[in-house]
């Protein structure tokens, strides 16, 4: 019974990350898409806090938007898995259910 | 496998809009089925004609009337919101003494029933927005 | 027994997530306005009242001097729909220096810690 | 003192419209001038005049177009952000082979030189937004 | 050469506000409309902050955008002043700029 | 000499304030739109990127897989129109593992404590 959670915005300017963060557990999956995508990148003010979350729940980013954001060639956190729109298409199907957090 | 789409934000202001269609049009190159797109809340702002971006831009609104053409899309504009909003087809229009109608071709007007219908019919519900 | 007026029978589970204030964005009203069109469809509905959204439901809401409706009685009616959970987060109300006391219907108050397990019961999430 | 204002949002979605209407009717019941309100971003999309709220909520564009006819008051939709949204009125439709156009009384459309012009001339310009 | 801050969004959902506070000071206001208008009451986590911030810097919350949110007779931070619309318009009159953080 | 294309004559301090991404709004493109128009004003320009208002700034975006245009490269035509004053946060770049190095322009680097005072000069701020 897994979960696709969704966040679009950036951490540094809303709290969605984090609001999202505490609500997953086992087996959850979080994608950072759009103006999130940038804490993907390693040396953020993030970091710690995305790298312990992986210690259960599964982190994906959208590659589109990092490249749009200048992140192509940088640095990823370890943890996380880059996707395609046709990756994120398949993620939604081997969720049960995709929560966006607005 | 069914999906429905839920798009909460107009067009250009937010890059919703625009995740919403790569997400859509990716689904269909991989040959799932995309039921319906619910426009709802500011989403209904994707479904007038009347817009004209810079040549050297993508053409939101074109972009989905031309993908639904294609593939036979259900476009959704939630009526509430288009009232609240100014998005007006033939039947609103007279209903509500409009002057003009702005709704662009593949979109149609219709209430939220069609879009719990969605979430009940589809295998997943995908919500973009703000 | 329940009536089923959606044609096809199919019963799913939906939870409203309602994370935003009221009157700030439209996205509380029109939200609410889902909840109550969707009530005809006889499905198992859950609203999940978290972060800014439990301001949704505070008593004494007097939108007058910003010229906007007061729906917040709305949620009052819900109950006439059949829509009858609505779940409160404990953190979320304490953080803004709020009670149950402070809302204008009852409500189940849970934790934090519970908010997966209620999700992972969903067969849909709409968040606004 | 004269000022001048700045709304990038659109009506309902966001309270900015409203918390700047609010304030444009204070300013000019203290006996303030207000030069101008310029809409940019979303903003263009108040000054549509196919919006039908319901009835027993506020009419956003209504209130502006009765507030620019009382005081005489300057509104300015931005010809950039209105060409992205759809908002158009009578030269723009046909400059774009338009069929309809859509803008409200007591609006017009013109460049951002309108907003650079309002910060210069007033005394203070006040931004509302999301 | 004051300055007239605004901030319209709740700290709970935006950084704006903590964005915001860091970068004022001596003979700057804030004032908090919208959905910034709940952190002027007292018992939110903001209230330390805010009292902090009030060293230097003064406080204004508009009214209706509390009185809207259900918040007329709470009790709200002591440094915190009350301004309806034309209180606004003469918050803006009387600093020599507006910065509105959006 | 300057020109002054604007017939008041008058000259202000005007600041442009950017605090969002590039991309996932339009804020930063049209606010780039409004600082080209306004140089045929002849006004005392700065811009100030703080927050997230330094990815902005960012060398190498490719927004092709997005659908959008790369308008990126429309900060280093900005010294061409006499529009010389950026500033860039420190402790912004840092919070997000950034520098000076990365950026397509060059900028002037302040402190979160210089900002007020910078402000503090303005006769106009814009804040998209």
């Amino acid at each position: 019974m897994s979960t696709l959670n969704i966040v679009n915005k950036s951490p540094f300017e809303k709290r969605t990350l984090e609001q999202c963060l505490k609500r997953v557990g086992d087996g959850d999956s979080v994608l950072l898409i759009e103006d999130a995508s940038i804490c993907a990148v390693a040396g953020t003010a993030y970091q710690d806090q995305l790298n312990a979350t992986a210690e259960l729940t599964k982190l994906y980013v959208l590659q589109p938007d990092l490249d749009a954001r200048g992140f192509t060639d940088a640095k990823l956190l370890e943890p996380v898995q880059c996707v395609d729109y046709t990756g994120f298409v398949e993620l939604v199907a081997q969720h049960d259910r995709v929560h966006s957090w607005l | 496998m069914k999906f429905a789409v839920l798009v909460n934000e107009g067009p250009y202001q937010h890059q919703a809009s625009d995740t919403a269609y790569q997400f859509v049009h990716a689904a269909l190159q991989a040959g799932h089925d995309v039921m319906r797109v619910f426009f709802y809340h500011d989403g209904v702002n994707n479904g007038t004609r009347l817009t004209s971006p810079p040549q050297d831009d993508r053409h939101i609104q074109k972009r989905w009337s031309d993908l639904a053409a294609e593939h036979k899309l259900d476009l959704v504009l939630c009526v509430a919101a288009c009232q609240r909003r100014g998005i007006v087809d033939e039947d609103e229009m007279k209903r509500n003494g409009k002057d003009a109608d702005n709704i662009a071709e593949g979109f149609r007007i219709s209430g939220l029933g069609q879009l719990i219908e969605a979430g009940i019919e589809a295998d997943r519900l995908i919500t973009f927005g703000d | 027994m329940e009536e089923d007026e959606y044609a096809g029978g199919v019963i799913k589970k939906f939870l409203y997530v309602n994370r935003r204030q009221p009157h700030g964005t439209v996205y509380a009203l029109e939200s609410l306005e889902t909840v109550l069109i969707g009530a005809a469809f006889d499905q198992d509905v859950s609203m999940l009242f978290i972060d800014d959204g439990v301001y949704q439901l505070k008593k004494e809401q007097s939108p007058d001097g910003i010229d906007m409706k007061n729906f917040s009685k709305t949620y009052r009616a819900l109950e006439m729909y059949d829509v009858e959970k609505l779940f409160v987060e404990r953190e979320s109300l304490e953080e803004r220096g709020l009670s149950a006391e402070d809302l204008l219907v009852d409500v189940e108050v849970i934790a934090t810690a519970d908010v997966k397990a209620l999700v992972d019961e969903q067969d849909v999430v709409l968040s606004f």
